[in-house]
Protein backbone atom coordinates (compact mmCIF):
# COMPACT_ATOMS: atom_id res chain seq x y z
CA UNK A 1 0.00 0.00 0.00
CA UNK A 2 1.42 3.62 -0.75
CA UNK A 3 1.56 6.66 1.49
CA UNK A 4 -1.68 8.17 -0.15
CA UNK A 5 -3.45 4.93 0.52
CA UNK A 6 -2.46 4.51 4.57
CA UNK A 7 -3.13 8.49 5.00
CA UNK A 8 -6.68 7.95 3.10
CA UNK A 9 -7.61 4.85 5.21
CA UNK A 10 -6.41 6.26 8.46
CA UNK A 11 -8.38 9.59 7.83
CA UNK A 12 -11.73 7.23 6.75
CA UNK A 13 -10.59 5.40 10.49
CA UNK A 14 -10.22 8.69 11.99
CA UNK A 15 -13.33 10.42 11.30
CA UNK A 16 -15.55 7.66 11.52
CA UNK A 17 -14.63 7.56 15.42
CA UNK A 18 -15.07 10.93 15.83
CA UNK A 19 -18.58 11.39 14.22
CA UNK A 20 -19.78 8.00 16.07
CA UNK A 21 -18.98 9.93 19.05
CA UNK A 22 -20.25 12.69 18.61
CA UNK A 23 -23.10 11.64 17.20
CA UNK A 24 -23.85 9.82 20.60
CA UNK A 25 -23.25 12.60 22.65
CA UNK A 26 -24.99 15.71 20.44
CA UNK A 27 -27.68 16.98 22.65
CA UNK A 28 -29.55 19.12 19.84
CA UNK A 29 -31.28 16.10 17.77
CA UNK A 30 -31.22 17.47 14.41
CA UNK A 31 -27.43 17.61 14.81
CA UNK A 32 -27.10 14.49 15.37
CA UNK A 33 -29.41 13.23 12.35
CA UNK A 34 -27.17 15.51 10.27
CA UNK A 35 -23.81 13.78 11.69
CA UNK A 36 -25.60 10.42 11.23
CA UNK A 37 -25.97 11.18 7.50
CA UNK A 38 -22.46 11.87 7.14
CA UNK A 39 -21.30 9.12 8.64
CA UNK A 40 -23.35 6.85 6.55
CA UNK A 41 -20.99 8.42 3.47
CA UNK A 42 -18.06 7.88 5.78
CA UNK A 43 -19.03 4.11 5.66
CA UNK A 44 -19.79 3.80 2.61
CA UNK A 45 -15.98 4.96 1.62
CA UNK A 46 -14.93 2.82 4.55
CA UNK A 47 -16.55 -0.60 2.87
CA UNK A 48 -15.17 0.80 -0.68
CA UNK A 49 -11.79 0.08 1.27
CA UNK A 50 -12.92 -3.08 3.27
CA UNK A 51 -13.33 -3.77 -0.88
CA UNK A 52 -17.25 -4.72 -0.06
CA UNK A 53 -18.51 -2.86 -3.33
CA UNK A 54 -22.01 -4.65 -2.44
CA UNK A 55 -22.23 -3.21 1.32
CA UNK A 56 -21.13 -0.24 0.03
CA UNK A 57 -24.09 0.05 -2.68
CA UNK A 58 -26.95 -0.69 0.08
CA UNK A 59 -25.07 1.84 2.33
CA UNK A 60 -25.25 4.46 -0.09
CA UNK A 61 -28.84 3.40 -1.10
CA UNK A 62 -30.24 3.34 2.92
CA UNK A 63 -27.77 5.53 4.21
CA UNK A 64 -28.32 8.61 1.97
CA UNK A 65 -31.48 7.91 1.42
CA UNK A 66 -33.93 6.22 3.65
CA UNK A 67 -32.32 6.92 7.44
CA UNK A 68 -32.36 10.57 6.27
CA UNK A 69 -35.55 10.83 5.85
CA UNK A 70 -36.68 8.91 8.57
CA UNK A 71 -34.53 10.11 11.37
CA UNK A 72 -35.57 13.54 10.43
CA UNK A 73 -39.04 12.78 10.29
CA UNK A 74 -38.37 11.07 13.73
CA UNK A 75 -36.19 14.15 15.17
CA UNK A 76 -39.36 16.85 14.29
CA UNK A 77 -41.76 14.37 16.01
CA UNK A 78 -39.75 14.75 19.21
CA UNK A 79 -39.04 18.68 19.09
CA UNK A 80 -42.52 19.51 18.20
CA UNK A 81 -44.50 20.33 21.75
CA UNK A 82 -47.53 17.67 22.32
CA UNK A 83 -50.77 19.13 20.90
CA UNK A 84 -53.06 20.07 23.52
CA UNK A 85 -56.60 18.49 23.56
CA UNK A 86 -59.33 20.64 21.33
CA UNK A 87 -62.22 22.00 23.72
CA UNK A 88 -64.01 19.81 20.96
CA UNK A 89 -63.19 17.12 21.82
CA UNK B 1 -48.53 3.73 31.12
CA UNK B 2 -45.66 5.05 32.46
CA UNK B 3 -44.26 7.74 30.76
CA UNK B 4 -40.46 7.47 29.68
CA UNK B 5 -38.95 9.62 31.96
CA UNK B 6 -39.96 7.03 35.16
CA UNK B 7 -38.94 4.62 32.54
CA UNK B 8 -35.41 6.04 32.59
CA UNK B 9 -35.37 6.49 36.22
CA UNK B 10 -36.13 2.67 36.86
CA UNK B 11 -32.98 1.43 34.79
CA UNK B 12 -30.93 3.58 36.79
CA UNK B 13 -31.74 1.63 40.08
CA UNK B 14 -29.47 -1.81 40.40
CA UNK B 15 -30.54 -3.31 36.87
CA UNK B 16 -28.16 -0.41 35.12
CA UNK B 17 -25.36 -2.42 36.66
CA UNK B 18 -27.24 -5.86 35.93
CA UNK B 19 -27.24 -4.39 32.17
CA UNK B 20 -23.73 -3.29 32.19
CA UNK B 21 -22.25 -6.85 33.69
CA UNK B 22 -24.12 -8.32 31.44
CA UNK B 23 -22.86 -6.41 28.46
CA UNK B 24 -19.04 -6.54 29.73
CA UNK B 25 -19.88 -10.84 29.84
CA UNK B 26 -21.18 -10.76 26.13
CA UNK B 27 -18.16 -8.27 24.89
CA UNK B 28 -15.53 -10.77 27.31
CA UNK B 29 -16.99 -13.75 25.48
CA UNK B 30 -17.08 -11.97 21.96
CA UNK B 31 -13.04 -11.43 22.51
CA UNK B 32 -12.94 -14.60 23.56
CA UNK B 33 -14.09 -16.25 20.81
CA UNK B 34 -12.22 -13.80 18.39
CA UNK B 35 -8.56 -15.14 20.47
CA UNK B 36 -10.20 -18.76 19.60
CA UNK B 37 -10.59 -18.42 15.95
CA UNK B 38 -8.23 -20.73 13.94
CA UNK B 39 -5.45 -19.21 12.25
CA UNK B 40 -6.28 -21.00 8.90
CA UNK B 41 -9.76 -19.90 7.99
CA UNK B 42 -12.03 -22.77 7.12
CA UNK B 43 -14.55 -20.60 5.33
CA UNK B 44 -16.56 -21.43 2.70
CA UNK B 45 -15.37 -19.26 0.06
CA UNK B 46 -13.35 -21.96 -1.47
CA UNK B 47 -16.47 -24.35 -1.62
CA UNK B 48 -18.44 -21.56 -3.03
CA UNK B 49 -15.64 -20.53 -5.90
CA UNK B 50 -15.56 -24.67 -6.56
CA UNK B 51 -19.51 -24.84 -7.52
CA UNK B 52 -19.79 -21.05 -8.90
CA UNK B 53 -20.72 -22.55 -12.45
CA UNK B 54 -23.38 -24.80 -10.79
CA UNK B 55 -25.19 -21.24 -9.73
CA UNK B 56 -26.35 -19.81 -12.67
CA UNK B 57 -25.06 -16.65 -11.97
CA UNK B 58 -21.32 -14.82 -11.91
CA UNK B 59 -21.18 -13.22 -9.47
CA UNK B 60 -20.05 -14.58 -5.93
CA UNK B 61 -22.20 -12.81 -3.81
CA UNK B 62 -25.23 -13.23 -5.51
CA UNK B 63 -24.61 -16.67 -6.17
CA UNK B 64 -24.44 -16.88 -2.02
CA UNK B 65 -27.03 -14.82 -1.06
CA UNK B 66 -29.93 -16.27 -3.82
CA UNK B 67 -28.24 -19.68 -4.39
CA UNK B 68 -26.23 -21.48 -2.06
CA UNK B 69 -27.58 -19.87 1.07
CA UNK B 70 -31.06 -18.66 0.40
CA UNK B 71 -33.15 -19.66 2.46
CA UNK B 72 -31.30 -16.93 4.46
CA UNK B 73 -32.31 -14.25 2.12
CA UNK B 74 -35.60 -15.55 1.79
CA UNK B 75 -36.00 -15.55 5.92
CA UNK B 76 -34.54 -12.12 5.33
CA UNK B 77 -37.50 -11.19 3.12
CA UNK B 78 -39.88 -12.47 5.90
CA UNK B 79 -38.64 -10.13 8.35
CA UNK B 80 -39.34 -7.22 6.43
CA UNK B 81 -42.92 -8.50 5.94
CA UNK B 82 -43.34 -9.31 9.46
CA UNK B 83 -42.09 -5.32 10.27
CA UNK B 84 -44.32 -3.82 8.15
CA UNK B 85 -47.01 -6.11 9.55
CA UNK B 86 -46.27 -5.15 12.98
CA UNK B 87 -46.35 -1.52 11.90
CA UNK B 88 -49.89 -1.80 10.33
CA UNK B 89 -50.86 -3.56 13.08
CA UNK B 90 -49.83 -0.98 15.68
CA UNK B 91 -51.39 1.48 13.55
CA UNK B 92 -54.87 -0.43 12.93
CA UNK B 93 -55.19 0.00 9.05
CA UNK B 94 -54.42 -2.54 6.43
CA UNK B 95 -53.07 -0.12 3.53
CA UNK B 96 -51.53 3.28 2.56
CA UNK B 97 -54.79 4.75 1.57
CA UNK B 98 -55.66 7.23 4.23
CA UNK B 99 -52.03 8.54 4.98
CA UNK B 100 -51.87 11.92 5.03
CA UNK B 101 -51.36 14.06 1.83
CA UNK B 102 -48.75 16.05 1.28
CA UNK B 103 -49.77 19.23 -0.51
CA UNK B 104 -49.56 19.08 -4.68
CA UNK B 105 -46.33 19.56 -6.00
CA UNK B 106 -44.91 22.88 -7.12
CA UNK B 107 -43.61 23.22 -10.97
CA UNK B 108 -40.23 22.69 -9.64
CA UNK B 109 -40.63 19.69 -7.77
CA UNK B 110 -43.17 17.96 -10.31
CA UNK B 111 -40.46 18.62 -13.33
CA UNK B 112 -37.86 17.08 -11.09
CA UNK B 113 -40.12 13.77 -10.10
CA UNK B 114 -41.02 13.44 -13.45
CA UNK B 115 -37.20 13.26 -14.76
CA UNK B 116 -36.21 11.45 -11.55
CA UNK B 117 -38.59 8.74 -10.96
CA UNK B 118 -37.99 7.58 -14.26
CA UNK B 119 -34.48 7.39 -14.01
CA UNK B 120 -34.82 5.46 -9.98
CA UNK B 121 -36.81 2.99 -11.62
CA UNK B 122 -34.02 2.42 -14.52
CA UNK B 123 -30.97 2.07 -12.26
CA UNK B 124 -33.30 -0.09 -9.94
CA UNK B 125 -33.94 -2.62 -13.30
CA UNK B 126 -29.85 -1.76 -13.56
CA UNK B 127 -28.81 -3.19 -10.40
CA UNK B 128 -30.98 -5.81 -10.21
CA UNK B 129 -29.88 -6.93 -13.54
CA UNK B 130 -25.83 -6.58 -12.79
CA UNK B 131 -26.57 -8.71 -9.58
CA UNK B 132 -26.05 -11.46 -11.99
CA UNK B 133 -22.59 -10.72 -12.96
CA UNK B 134 -20.97 -7.88 -10.11
CA UNK B 135 -22.23 -6.01 -7.68
CA UNK B 136 -25.85 -5.08 -6.87
CA UNK B 137 -29.24 -6.96 -6.42
CA UNK B 138 -32.58 -7.52 -5.21
CA UNK B 139 -31.93 -5.33 -2.07
CA UNK B 140 -29.99 -2.28 -3.34
CA UNK B 141 -32.49 -2.68 -6.16
CA UNK B 142 -35.59 -2.79 -4.13
CA UNK B 143 -34.09 0.39 -1.95
CA UNK B 144 -33.57 2.74 -4.68
CA UNK B 145 -37.10 1.65 -6.17
CA UNK B 146 -38.45 2.51 -2.70
CA UNK B 147 -36.59 5.64 -2.30
CA UNK B 148 -38.71 6.56 -5.37
CA UNK B 149 -41.76 6.03 -3.58
CA UNK B 150 -41.00 8.17 -0.55
CA UNK B 151 -40.13 10.69 -3.18
CA UNK B 152 -43.26 10.89 -4.89
CA UNK B 153 -45.11 10.87 -1.70
CA UNK B 154 -43.04 13.89 -0.23
CA UNK B 155 -43.22 15.81 -3.14
CA UNK B 156 -47.62 15.69 -3.29
CA UNK B 157 -47.61 13.16 -5.91
CA UNK B 158 -51.23 11.23 -5.45
CA UNK B 159 -50.11 8.01 -6.59
CA UNK B 160 -48.66 6.30 -3.46
CA UNK B 161 -51.67 6.63 -1.72
CA UNK B 162 -53.91 5.64 -4.52
CA UNK B 163 -52.77 1.89 -4.39
CA UNK B 164 -55.80 -0.64 -3.63
CA UNK B 165 -55.45 -2.11 -0.56
CA UNK B 166 -55.66 -5.31 -2.10
CA UNK B 167 -52.69 -4.75 -4.86
CA UNK B 168 -50.45 -3.03 -1.85
CA UNK B 169 -50.70 -5.99 0.01
CA UNK B 170 -49.80 -8.81 -2.48
CA UNK B 171 -46.59 -6.57 -3.75
CA UNK B 172 -45.65 -6.98 0.14
CA UNK B 173 -45.97 -10.66 0.20
CA UNK B 174 -44.76 -11.42 -3.64
CA UNK B 175 -41.16 -11.39 -2.81
CA UNK B 176 -42.17 -13.81 0.21
CA UNK B 177 -44.62 -15.81 -1.97
CA UNK B 178 -41.99 -16.37 -5.11
CA UNK B 179 -39.24 -18.17 -2.45
CA UNK B 180 -42.40 -20.32 -1.01
CA UNK B 181 -43.67 -21.40 -4.45
CA UNK B 182 -40.08 -23.17 -5.04
CA UNK B 183 -39.57 -24.06 -1.65
CA UNK B 184 -43.29 -25.81 -2.19
CA UNK B 185 -42.21 -27.20 -5.58
CA UNK B 186 -39.47 -28.61 -4.84
CA UNK B 187 -40.87 -29.86 -1.52
CA UNK B 188 -43.44 -31.75 -4.16
CA UNK B 189 -40.85 -33.20 -6.22
CA UNK B 190 -39.25 -34.51 -2.79
CA UNK B 191 -35.73 -32.32 -3.96
CA UNK B 192 -34.11 -29.90 -1.32
CA UNK B 193 -36.22 -26.67 -0.14
CA UNK B 194 -34.38 -24.40 -2.17
CA UNK B 195 -32.43 -26.54 -4.58
CA UNK B 196 -32.64 -24.96 -8.41
CA UNK B 197 -32.14 -27.32 -11.63
CA UNK B 198 -28.93 -25.91 -13.35
CA UNK B 199 -30.19 -25.45 -16.14
CA UNK B 200 -32.80 -22.75 -14.63
CA UNK B 201 -30.92 -21.54 -12.25
CA UNK B 202 -30.09 -18.12 -13.68
CA UNK B 203 -33.80 -17.12 -14.84
CA UNK B 204 -35.31 -18.61 -11.19
CA UNK B 205 -32.89 -16.32 -9.48
CA UNK B 206 -33.53 -13.50 -11.67
CA UNK B 207 -37.30 -13.93 -11.11
CA UNK B 208 -37.11 -14.58 -7.76
CA UNK B 209 -34.78 -11.48 -7.24
CA UNK B 210 -37.25 -9.14 -9.49
CA UNK B 211 -40.31 -10.19 -6.93
CA UNK B 212 -38.19 -9.80 -3.89
CA UNK B 213 -36.79 -6.27 -5.38
CA UNK B 214 -40.85 -5.27 -5.79
CA UNK B 215 -41.90 -6.27 -1.79
CA UNK B 216 -38.68 -4.92 -0.82
CA UNK B 217 -39.41 -1.30 -2.29
CA UNK B 218 -43.00 -1.42 -1.08
CA UNK B 219 -41.83 -2.78 2.09
CA UNK B 220 -39.37 0.07 2.64
CA UNK B 221 -41.79 2.88 1.17
CA UNK B 222 -44.26 1.68 3.86
CA UNK B 223 -42.30 1.70 6.59
CA UNK B 224 -41.06 5.31 5.65
CA UNK B 225 -44.88 6.50 4.75
CA UNK B 226 -46.89 4.40 7.32
CA UNK B 227 -45.53 6.70 10.20
CA UNK B 228 -47.67 9.36 9.37
CA UNK B 229 -50.66 10.33 10.93
CA UNK B 230 -53.99 8.82 9.29
CA UNK B 231 -56.46 11.33 8.11
CA UNK B 232 -59.76 11.33 9.90
CA UNK B 233 -62.63 9.75 8.05
CA UNK B 234 -64.68 12.69 8.29
CA UNK B 235 -62.16 15.15 6.78
CA UNK B 236 -60.87 12.82 3.96
CA UNK B 237 -61.45 13.91 0.37
CA UNK B 238 -62.30 11.68 -2.17
CA UNK B 239 -59.26 10.27 -4.55
CA UNK B 240 -59.13 11.61 -7.91
CA UNK B 241 -59.20 9.06 -10.28
CA UNK B 242 -55.53 9.19 -11.39
CA UNK C 1 -0.55 13.71 -23.71
CA UNK C 2 -3.96 12.57 -22.07
CA UNK C 3 -1.86 12.81 -19.03
CA UNK C 4 -1.59 16.01 -18.69
CA UNK C 5 -5.16 16.82 -19.63
CA UNK C 6 -6.22 14.73 -17.02
CA UNK C 7 -4.38 16.11 -13.97
CA UNK C 8 -4.91 19.88 -15.08
CA UNK C 9 -8.35 19.18 -15.09
CA UNK C 10 -8.52 16.91 -11.79
CA UNK C 11 -6.90 19.24 -10.60
CA UNK C 12 -9.28 22.67 -11.33
CA UNK C 13 -11.98 20.26 -10.00
CA UNK C 14 -10.39 19.33 -7.08
CA UNK C 15 -9.95 23.81 -6.64
CA UNK C 16 -13.27 24.04 -7.39
CA UNK C 17 -14.33 21.84 -4.33
CA UNK C 18 -11.82 24.17 -2.58
CA UNK C 19 -13.37 26.91 -3.24
CA UNK C 20 -16.93 24.95 -2.53
CA UNK C 21 -15.65 24.20 1.06
CA UNK C 22 -14.31 27.70 1.64
CA UNK C 23 -17.51 29.42 0.96
CA UNK C 24 -19.39 26.99 3.10
CA UNK C 25 -17.03 27.54 5.71
CA UNK C 26 -16.45 31.22 5.64
CA UNK C 27 -19.58 32.91 3.68
CA UNK C 28 -21.75 34.69 6.37
CA UNK C 29 -24.98 33.34 6.10
CA UNK C 30 -27.06 30.62 4.08
CA UNK C 31 -28.07 32.13 1.14
CA UNK C 32 -24.88 33.72 0.14
CA UNK C 33 -23.47 29.62 0.97
CA UNK C 34 -25.87 28.43 -1.21
CA UNK C 35 -23.84 30.62 -3.73
CA UNK C 36 -20.59 29.10 -3.35
CA UNK C 37 -21.81 25.33 -3.65
CA UNK C 38 -23.17 25.49 -6.65
CA UNK C 39 -19.92 26.13 -7.94
CA UNK C 40 -18.22 23.18 -6.43
CA UNK C 41 -21.61 20.70 -7.52
CA UNK C 42 -21.64 21.76 -10.62
CA UNK C 43 -17.76 22.48 -12.26
CA UNK C 44 -15.93 20.23 -9.82
CA UNK C 45 -17.42 17.41 -10.52
CA UNK C 46 -17.81 17.71 -13.94
CA UNK C 47 -14.13 18.56 -14.10
CA UNK C 48 -13.42 15.85 -12.33
CA UNK C 49 -15.52 13.37 -14.15
CA UNK C 50 -13.80 14.56 -17.70
CA UNK C 51 -10.58 14.22 -16.27
CA UNK C 52 -11.62 10.58 -15.64
CA UNK C 53 -12.93 10.01 -19.14
CA UNK C 54 -9.99 10.97 -20.54
CA UNK C 55 -7.68 9.09 -18.41
CA UNK C 56 -9.73 6.35 -18.83
CA UNK C 57 -10.55 6.56 -22.62
CA UNK C 58 -13.33 3.60 -23.15
CA UNK C 59 -16.83 5.57 -23.92
CA UNK C 60 -19.04 3.54 -22.24
CA UNK C 61 -17.14 4.45 -18.82
CA UNK C 62 -17.29 8.78 -20.16
CA UNK C 63 -21.00 8.01 -21.17
CA UNK C 64 -21.66 6.74 -17.39
CA UNK C 65 -19.96 9.43 -15.91
CA UNK C 66 -21.49 11.80 -17.77
CA UNK C 67 -24.62 10.57 -16.40
CA UNK C 68 -23.63 11.05 -12.88
CA UNK C 69 -22.58 14.25 -13.55
CA UNK C 70 -25.85 15.35 -15.25
CA UNK C 71 -28.16 13.24 -12.22
CA UNK C 72 -25.89 15.72 -9.51
CA UNK C 73 -26.24 18.64 -11.18
CA UNK C 74 -29.95 17.86 -11.27
CA UNK C 75 -30.22 17.04 -7.50
CA UNK C 76 -28.09 20.03 -7.24
CA UNK C 77 -30.08 22.93 -8.96
CA UNK C 78 -33.71 21.55 -7.18
CA UNK C 79 -31.79 21.47 -3.88
CA UNK C 80 -30.40 24.94 -3.80
CA UNK C 81 -33.97 25.86 -5.51
CA UNK C 82 -35.44 23.65 -2.60
CA UNK C 83 -33.48 25.31 0.22
CA UNK C 84 -33.64 28.68 -0.70
CA UNK C 85 -37.34 28.88 -1.29
CA UNK C 86 -36.96 27.49 2.55
CA UNK C 87 -34.59 30.03 3.92
CA UNK C 88 -36.70 32.74 2.41
CA UNK C 89 -39.81 31.44 4.01
CA UNK C 90 -38.62 31.16 7.49
CA UNK C 91 -37.05 34.85 6.88
CA UNK C 92 -40.54 36.05 6.02
CA UNK C 93 -42.34 33.61 8.74
CA UNK C 94 -39.55 35.70 11.75
CA UNK C 95 -40.31 38.41 10.07
CA UNK C 96 -43.90 38.18 10.46
CA UNK C 97 -43.82 37.72 13.58
CA UNK C 98 -41.92 40.09 15.27
CA UNK D 1 -1.37 8.01 -12.04
CA UNK D 2 -4.08 6.23 -10.14
CA UNK D 3 -1.57 7.82 -7.23
CA UNK D 4 -2.67 11.01 -8.40
CA UNK D 5 -6.07 10.32 -8.47
CA UNK D 6 -5.75 8.90 -4.91
CA UNK D 7 -4.06 11.91 -3.82
CA UNK D 8 -7.01 13.94 -5.02
CA UNK D 9 -9.63 11.70 -3.42
CA UNK D 10 -7.58 12.20 -0.07
CA UNK D 11 -8.07 15.77 -0.89
CA UNK D 12 -11.87 15.81 -1.15
CA UNK D 13 -11.66 13.72 2.17
CA UNK D 14 -10.12 16.81 3.67
CA UNK D 15 -12.70 18.98 2.63
CA UNK D 16 -15.63 16.97 3.69
CA UNK D 17 -13.55 17.04 7.34
CA UNK D 18 -13.44 20.63 7.54
CA UNK D 19 -16.57 20.94 5.90
CA UNK D 20 -17.68 18.95 9.37
CA UNK D 21 -17.42 22.64 11.40
CA UNK D 22 -20.46 23.12 9.56
CA UNK D 23 -22.50 20.66 10.20
CA UNK D 24 -21.65 20.99 13.96
CA UNK D 25 -21.73 24.89 14.08
CA UNK D 26 -24.75 25.21 11.88
CA UNK D 27 -26.23 27.74 13.21
CA UNK D 28 -29.72 27.04 10.73
CA UNK D 29 -30.93 23.53 9.78
CA UNK D 30 -30.77 24.88 6.20
CA UNK D 31 -26.77 25.18 7.04
CA UNK D 32 -26.50 21.79 8.09
CA UNK D 33 -28.59 20.70 5.09
CA UNK D 34 -26.36 22.71 2.52
CA UNK D 35 -23.18 21.10 4.13
CA UNK D 36 -25.37 17.63 3.36
CA UNK D 37 -25.38 18.42 -0.38
CA UNK D 38 -21.74 19.66 -0.68
CA UNK D 39 -20.51 16.58 1.29
CA UNK D 40 -23.04 14.15 -1.44
CA UNK D 41 -21.21 15.95 -3.94
CA UNK D 42 -17.77 15.31 -2.92
CA UNK D 43 -18.58 11.60 -1.96
CA UNK D 44 -19.73 10.75 -5.87
CA UNK D 45 -16.53 12.87 -6.94
CA UNK D 46 -14.22 10.42 -4.45
CA UNK D 47 -15.96 7.07 -5.32
CA UNK D 48 -15.20 7.94 -8.89
CA UNK D 49 -11.54 8.44 -8.34
CA UNK D 50 -11.15 5.17 -6.13
CA UNK D 51 -13.21 3.44 -8.98
CA UNK D 52 -10.68 4.44 -11.45
CA UNK D 53 -7.08 4.32 -9.39
CA UNK D 54 -8.41 0.81 -8.33
CA UNK D 55 -9.81 0.22 -11.75
CA UNK D 56 -13.53 -1.20 -10.02
CA UNK D 57 -16.23 -0.35 -12.17
CA UNK D 58 -19.11 -1.57 -9.33
CA UNK D 59 -17.92 1.15 -7.32
CA UNK D 60 -18.85 3.85 -10.49
CA UNK D 61 -22.36 1.99 -9.24
CA UNK D 62 -22.52 3.66 -6.00
CA UNK D 63 -21.31 6.86 -7.09
CA UNK D 64 -24.80 6.72 -9.67
CA UNK D 65 -26.83 5.87 -6.40
CA UNK D 66 -25.80 8.39 -4.03
CA UNK D 67 -25.91 11.27 -7.26
CA UNK D 68 -29.64 9.61 -7.54
CA UNK D 69 -30.76 9.61 -4.16
CA UNK D 70 -28.99 13.13 -3.26
CA UNK D 71 -32.10 14.94 -3.24
CA UNK D 72 -34.20 12.67 -0.59
CA UNK D 73 -32.80 13.87 2.06
CA UNK D 74 -33.11 17.47 0.58
CA UNK D 75 -36.99 17.08 0.08
CA UNK D 76 -37.09 15.48 3.21
CA UNK D 77 -36.00 18.30 5.10
CA UNK D 78 -38.19 20.90 2.62
CA UNK D 79 -41.45 19.00 3.09
CA UNK D 80 -41.18 17.65 6.55
CA UNK D 81 -39.38 20.19 9.37
CA UNK D 82 -39.44 23.80 7.06
CA UNK D 83 -42.06 26.24 7.64
CA UNK D 84 -44.44 24.86 4.70
CA UNK D 85 -44.85 21.48 7.42
CA UNK D 86 -45.63 23.86 10.16
CA UNK D 87 -48.57 25.46 8.42
CA UNK D 88 -49.50 21.67 7.54
CA UNK D 89 -49.36 20.86 11.20
CA UNK D 90 -50.91 24.08 12.14
CA UNK D 91 -54.27 23.31 9.01
CA UNK D 92 -54.07 19.79 10.83
CA UNK D 93 -54.55 21.33 14.42
CA UNK D 94 -57.58 23.81 13.31
CA UNK D 95 -59.49 21.14 11.28
CA UNK D 96 -59.42 18.08 13.90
Amino acid sequence: MSLNEWVLDGLIMFTLVVLAVRVLYTRDLFKSVFLFIVFGLIMALAWVRLKAPDIALAEAAIGAGLTGVLLLDAARHFNRPRPVPHPKD
Amino acid sequence: MPSPQKVTDQLKAPSSLLLGLACAGIALFLIAALIELPDEALGLTELSKQHMDESGVEHPVTAVLLNFRAYDTWLEVGVLLMAVMGMLLFQRRSDLRDIERMPAPDPVLNWLIQLLFPMMVLVSGYLLWMGKFSSGGAFQAGVVLGAGGVLLWLAGHPSVSGFSGRLFRFLLTVGFGSFLLVAFYNVLLSQAILDYPVAYAGTIILIIEAAATISIAVTVAALIIGLQPVIRDRDRTPLEPH
Amino acid sequence: MTNVFSIGLGLLGSLFFLAGTFGLLRFPDTLSRLHALTKADNLGLGLIALSLAIYNGSPAVAVKLFAIWLLAMLAGTTNCYLLGRNTLQKQQQQESAS
Amino acid sequence: MSEFFIGIALFLLVNIVAGLVRIIRGPSLGDRMLALQLFGTTGVAILLLLAESFSEPPLRDVALVFALLAVLAMVAYVKLVGPESDERHARREESA
